[in-house]
């Protein structure tokens, strides 16, 4: 089972790094880092398991992982409403202005 | 008890960053939340320097048992080199915990009503409690590197409520010269504070200590560290030649004034020399240092502040010279008794700060010459502010009194001329307060005011002849609108008017001297306090009395004729020159800004105007051109587009990943 | 009991077949209910005439619903106005798997039954953003928007609230809450978080006075005005699952669920149960409408205060007491 | 290996199929709507591996923060933006630089993790609740609580920064 979770969190991982290259909507962006993200927390819970099953290290870590994630999609969404009505457009292309 | 120490400063800290964060986000989202912050921000602020004072009391009863508090951890590691976050409370520290953490109680309750209405009181508040948490950490420290850090959140938290009202320049200028002044003297201490660590391998107190009582203590850092530390007291506790900035430092805000430059930070320095005492025990040469600087700082303050016109100024220059008395007594190896006055001091100290704060509070005038006759207006100010001058004069059996004497009393043996330096401050010193007393509260009402202080208000008439010099309430008679203030501000004044009569007993000698035996400070040859000659109380009694007699025949008996200043202008007449020398702080602003500023303004001119903007300019400008017509060729690179980065960044994963594998 | 993973799965498609059946004549059976007790309040006598007293009314009313055709806005988005009924009506339903009904009436003692219960209905929200935004409305749009601020307000504070239950129990798992109460119910110990479940439940679940998002007055009928036939009556079940299911949980974590004298369990819960479902209709049918700006005041500025005040004193009484 | 194992192991590779389509569709779409919701089905899936890997309280966790709130925030932003209805997306850019890409670093990292000597699967505890319970409050407590006050200060900041300027 091991292979496999490694396997599907490296999938998921390319998937990710997919989207995040070709999509230019912020937001798809924001999705495929999720998928990333959660490429990464499936790792960090497999491991867990492997190697110190009762010291619970992976799992607190993708806990912690999945409560990060939370405060990236609030400020990455907040970000992404500021930009839309400045720009009328959430398109990431769009914002190649340093200054607003 | 280990949690007792960091609850103590940290409490004040949350605070403030409670306070800061609240205020932000409030001032950013909402402006109801934000005013409803601002008036209670005094009152959150006083439940932190609350918890600190009852933290501060448990800590005291706790080290009076025997079980003192001690916290060790390691901050951080640099190459081998352990830095520990360590505090501890012994006798000593929690003495100036308590003094510390009551002042500040006091100051920001009393700040609640000073401060009412100002627009930025919630900044203020922090700062406030900013400054009480650093300078509790200060306190609670066990070692140089942790002390040094500490002394400089001190410095820059004073700095900040110094030119709290910074759209004043004079205000600025103050902060600035403050921070400036303070900072010659920290340097000598961070210097200290290197050779320390470099000679004895540790920042902490015992192995320091420990190393200094060494036999073999080698002589010349024997000598210099503690000079080197001695010079970080000379500046923050503004000693003969670094006192320049604290008149000035007045522009603060009054219980700032109180708090830092009159109860706490000044004490700072006094505090380090009785903490590193072991330092200048090493090395004799180093106290004698300690105990003329000392002697000529009270000296020299004392007759300043006989001639200043200004409230403050008279309480800032008080402050220095009482400051000099501390620095005398621990030079002449009585540490304790330096300590002693410095708790004394802090209660009638603040006090005085507290009442001139009330004065300028209702009158909104700080020259003597435009004061006068408050007594009848505000009773309470006026009999607290005379119990703390009675107490600073050294008038029995008020605080400054005991503690006066026992400073005296460590100089009797082996400094005569000092002694005979201090009896002289001492009787300048009760002059001065005495003449402040009688022109702010007896005599007549201002020129600007009607004869009778029970008169109606006259029309404004006279008003515009005075420009006012803060910010003067208006043209109708001037004191028409004057009351107590309000019982936030008066509270601490009786609170502190009693600390100013009993205060001294917790050193009295018929007692049996409790303080001091807390303190844990006594020297092992120096016996000189407890066998001082028997005239010497009577003497320096005497000194306290006469100075308050001639006070009060100079401005006191015939102040309804001559308007109470017609004696100045008596000294004037008769010292001529001199007098004004000492008017202007012997001058010593004056020498600085040309023998120090002046040159160091021509060089830097010349730097500026030469070498900077011909040399280097031309050398950066050519550099800079260089550097666009590279950037011109580049700038394609820079797309603006996200993915294009992102893309990049892909990439450089993927190279640094092969490379650390070491595929490439 | 410890049963192998692939029977696990057998029982629990048998067991969401089951639950599904189950849940359409629950809510029959409490749509009945629901009229007649508002009549008995209002002081009319409800549907009389299909049945005996009525008591087929309900049936009659569904079998017109599922005849009735599936109509759907021009404009709308197809999948999503399909998706949404599906994302209220399944968590709804899931929700019950948890709910310890008797010894061996629990689909699956899970070690994290509580949180379970509180996460899965979060999905809830997804399905009435999708059938709100889907259906091209604005009126539907603005209630999906204002159902789903509302449920996650609520949701903190609910969630706060069952804390202090877990923490008194010392286990996530519904099996040992209902175990721990064997001699006191928890609405004796923690009565103030039993007052603040039921209320934010019943915000959670949209009923009165809570129900600003349908309110027909200025709405219409909120994210589903634009639904009909048997997605709407998914909305509807989903309605009458989670308020059973609220009803349920709030019986089984405070009030002992099926721990009780003589009679087996299942009619011990389903007692509790029914008074508490009985006191959510009552005040339907007693209290008036929140306005959606008083809504979600209440929820940030009462709610999330006291339910976190609630959890520090609970966690305080309990240090205190040493349990 | 027992039986109870194997289909363990098949359901594993039956959820991680509906993810890896779930995250394959999500990226592919042209319509953020679908995105999301596909997703919402990754994330899902998700929850079941980690179902399947004895991690029950991540699971639980992964469906209540990830389901029921970054995919409903989403959600919001997408409504309130109204990005993908008066802007359709574009299709996807450049897909060749990203396929190259992304399969080098996929490879590589499936590469490097296939390679490195994994121990075989070890048991989960028993009470894996409780443990973590134990770490968090425990060993981990200083992180849990940084994690608190980061979790405090993006919500600030997000408040912050969408709050409409005041005219």
């Amino acid at each position: 089972m091991t292979t496999a979770a490694v396997t599907l969190s490296s999938v998921l991982f390319a998937i990710g790094v997919f989207g995040v290259l070709t999509r230019r909507n912020a937001i798809s962006l924001l999705v495929s880092v999720e998928i990333m993200m959660n490429a990464a927390i499936i790792n960090l819970v497999a491991f867990s398991r492997l190697y110190e099953p009762e010291a619970m290290t992976g799992q607190v870590f993708a806990l912690f992982g999945i409560g990060i994630a939370a405060c990236e999609a609030a400020i990455g969404l907040a970000l992404v409403l500021a930009v839309y009505r400045r720009f009328g457009s959430t398109d990431v292309d769009t914002i190649d202005l340093l200054k607003g | 008890m280990a949690g007792l120490l960091v609850a103590m400063f940290a409490a004040p800290l949350l605070v403030c960053v409670a306070l800061l964060a609240g205020g932000a986000v409030t001032s950013r989202l909402d402006e109801t939340a934000s005013l409803r912050l601002r008036s209670l921000a005094g009152w959150i602020s006083v439940a932190g320097t609350f918890t600190a004072f009852v933290l501060a009391l448990v800590g005291l009863f706790a080290v009076h048992g025997g079980e003192a508090p001690v916290l060790r951890a390691v901050w951080f590691e640099v190459g081998g080199l352990e830095v520990p976050f360590s505090l501890r409370l012994d006798g000593l520290q929690a003495v100036m915990a308590l003094v510390v953490s009551t002042v500040a109680l006091l100051v920001h309750l009393y700040s609640i009503g000073y401060m009412h209405g100002d627009r930025d009181a919630t900044v203020y508040f922090a700062e406030l409690s900013l400054f009480t948490s650093a300078m509790l950490l200060l306190v609670l420290a066990a070692n140089f590197f942790l002390l040094y850090v500490a002394w400089e959140l001190v410095g820059a938290s004073s700095y900040l409520l110094i030119s709290y009202y910074f759209q004043r320049p004079e205000a600025a200028a103050a902060g600035k010269k403050a921070f400036l002044t303070t900072r010659v003297g920290d340097l000598g201490l961070l210097v200290a504070v290197f050779a320390i660590v470099s000679q004895a391998g540790s920042f902490d107190y015992d192995a320091v200590f420990a190393w200094a009582a060494e036999p073999g203590f080698p002589g010349a850092w024997a000598v210099a560290v503690p000079l080197l530390v001695f010079a970080g007291a000379v500046g923050k506790s503004a000693q003969f030649p670094l006192h320049v900035w604290l008149p000035d430092a007045m522009e603060g805000p009054t219980p700032v004034s109180a708090l830092i430059h009159a109860a706490t930070m000044v004490a700072a320095g006094v505090y380090l020399v009785a903490r590193a005492y072991p330092l200048f025990e090493a090395a004799p040469v180093s106290l004698d240092v300690v105990a003329y600087v000392g002697a000529f700082t009270a000296l020299m303050a004392a007759s300043i502040a006989v001639v200043q016109s200004d409230i403050k100024k008279v309480l800032a220059y008080s402050t220095i010279s009482q400051l000099g008395f501390m620095m005398a007594a621990l030079g002449a190896g009585a540490p304790s008794a330096g300590i002693f006055h410095l708790f004394s001091h802090a209660w009638f100290k603040a006090l005085l700060f507290l009442g001139a704060g009330s004065v300028i509070h209702a009158t909104g005038r700080q020259t003597v010459a435009r004061l006068g006759g408050l007594a009848r207006r505000m009773p309470v100010t006026a009999w607290t502010f005379a119990a703390g001058g009675l107490a600073l004069a050294g008038i029995p059996p008020f605080a400054g009194f005991w503690s006066k004497e026992e400073v005296l009393a460590g100089l009797a043996e082996h400094h005569p001329v000092l002694l005979g330096l201090l009896l002289l401050a001492g009787f300048l010193t009760a002059f001065y307060i005495t003449r402040l007393f009688f022109l702010v509260f007896f005599g007549p009402e201002p020129a600007d005011a009607p004869e009778s202080s029970l008169a109606p208000p006259a029309g404004p008439a006279s008003a515009a002849a005075h420009p006012p010099d803060v910010a003067d309430a208006g043209g109708e008679g001037v004191w028409s609108g004057v009351k107590e203030s309000g019982w936030v501000m008066s509270l601490p004044l009786v609170v502190l008017g009693g600390a100013s009569l009993v205060a001294g007993f917790a050193g009295a000698e018929f007692l049996g001297r409790p303080l001091q035996d807390l303190l844990g400070l006594e020297v092992a040859g120096a016996g000189a306090a407890h066998d001082a000659p028997a005239w010497l109380p009577w003497v320096a009694t005497l000194a306290g009395f006469a100075g308050v007699g001639g006070g009060w025949l100079a401005y006191g008996r015939r102040s309804g004729r001559v308007g109470g200043l017609g004696f100045d202008a008596r000294m004037e007449s008769t010292l001529g020159g001199f007098y004004r020398v000492v008017a202007r702080g012997y001058l010593v602003d004056e020498f600085y800004s040309r023998v120090v500023i002046g040159p160091f303004v021509s060089v830097s001119r010349f730097a500026s105007r030469r070498v900077d903007a011909r040399v280097i300019d031309g050398v950066v400008d050519g550099l800079a051109r260089t550097v666009v017509a590279a950037g011109g060729l580049v700038r394609r690179l820079q797309s603006g587009e996200v993915r294009d980065y992102l893309a990049a960044m892909a990439v450089g994963a993927i190279v640094v990943a092969a490379l650390a594998l070491g595929l490439l | 009991m410890e049963m192998s993973l692939p029977l696990t799965f057998a029982a629990g498609l048998l067991w969401g077949a089951a639950a599904f059946t189950i849940v359409g004549a629950l809510t029959a059976g409490l749509v009945l209910a629901e009229r007649k007790v508002s009549a008995r309040i209002q002081g009319r006598v409800g549907p009389m005439h299909t049945g005996p007293h009525g008591a087929l009314q309900t049936i009659a009313d569904m079998i017109k619903l599922v005849m009735k055709e599936d109509v759907r806005p021009a404009r709308a988005d197809a999948t999503a106005f399909r998706l949404g009924p599906l994302l209220v009506a399944v968590p709804a339903i899931l929700s019950l798997a948890v709910i310890p009904f008797g010894a061996p009436l629990v689909m699956r003692d899970l070690n994290v039954g509580v949180l379970y219960f509180l996460a899965i209905p979060g999905v809830t929200v997804i399905g009435l953003l999708l059938a709100g935004w889907a259906s091209y409305d604005n009126y539907s749009f603005l209630g999906g928007l204002r159902s789903s601020a509302q449920f996650i307000s609520y949701e903190i504070p609910r969630s706060l609230t069952v804390v202090t239950v877990v923490m008194l129990a010392g286990s996530l798992s519904t099996v040992d809450v209902l175990d721990a109460q064997a001699t006191v119910p928890y609405a004796v110990l923690l009565p103030f978080s039993f007052f603040l479940y039921c209320v934010t439940s019943l915000a959670e679940i949209n009923r009165l006075p809570f129900d600003m998002p349908e309110a027909e007055s200025e709405l219409v009928a909120g994210y589903h005005t634009e639904y009909s036939g048997f997605r709407w009556a998914l909305f509807f079940l989903a309605e009458y699952a989670g308020f059973f299911a609220a009803a349920a949980f709030g019986a089984v974590l405070f009030l002992g669920g099926g721990n009780g004298p003589l009679l087996p369990p299942i009619v011990w819960l389903a007692v509790k149960t029914a008074a508490l479902l009985f006191i959510g209709m009552w005040i339907r049918f007693t209290l008036p409408r929140f306005r959606a700006d008083q809504l979600m005041r209440l929820a940030w500025k009462v709610f999330l205060p006291a339910s976190l005040a609630n959890l520090v004193l609970a966690a305080l009484i309990m240090r205190a007491l040493g349990s | 290996m027992t039986e109870s194992q194997n289909i363990e192991q098949l359901l594993f590779v039956a959820f991680g199929i509906v993810a890896a389509g779930g995250a394959l569709f999500a990226v592919a779409t042209r319509s953020l709507l679908r995105s999301i919701i596909a997703l919402g089905a990754f994330l899902t899936a998700v929850a079941g591996e980690f179902y399947l890997l004895a991690a029950d309280f991540l699971a639980v966790v992964q469906i209540f923060v990830y389901v029921g709130g970054i995919v409903v925030l989403m959600l919001f932003a997408l409504m309130l933006s109204a990005s993908g209805v008066r802007h359709p997306m574009a299709a996807i850019d450049r897909p060749a630089l990203g396929a190259a890409l992304s399969y080098v670093i996929g490879a590589g990292v499936l590469w490097g993790s296939l390679t490195t000597d994994l121990p075989s699967v070890g048991a989960g505890t028993d009470d894996a609740v409780d443990a973590l319970g134990r770490a968090l409050l425990g060993s981990q407590l200083w992180s849990f609580e940084l994690i608190g006050v980061i979790l405090l200060a993006s919500v600030i900041t997000a408040l912050v920064i969408v709050r409409r300027e005041r005219r």
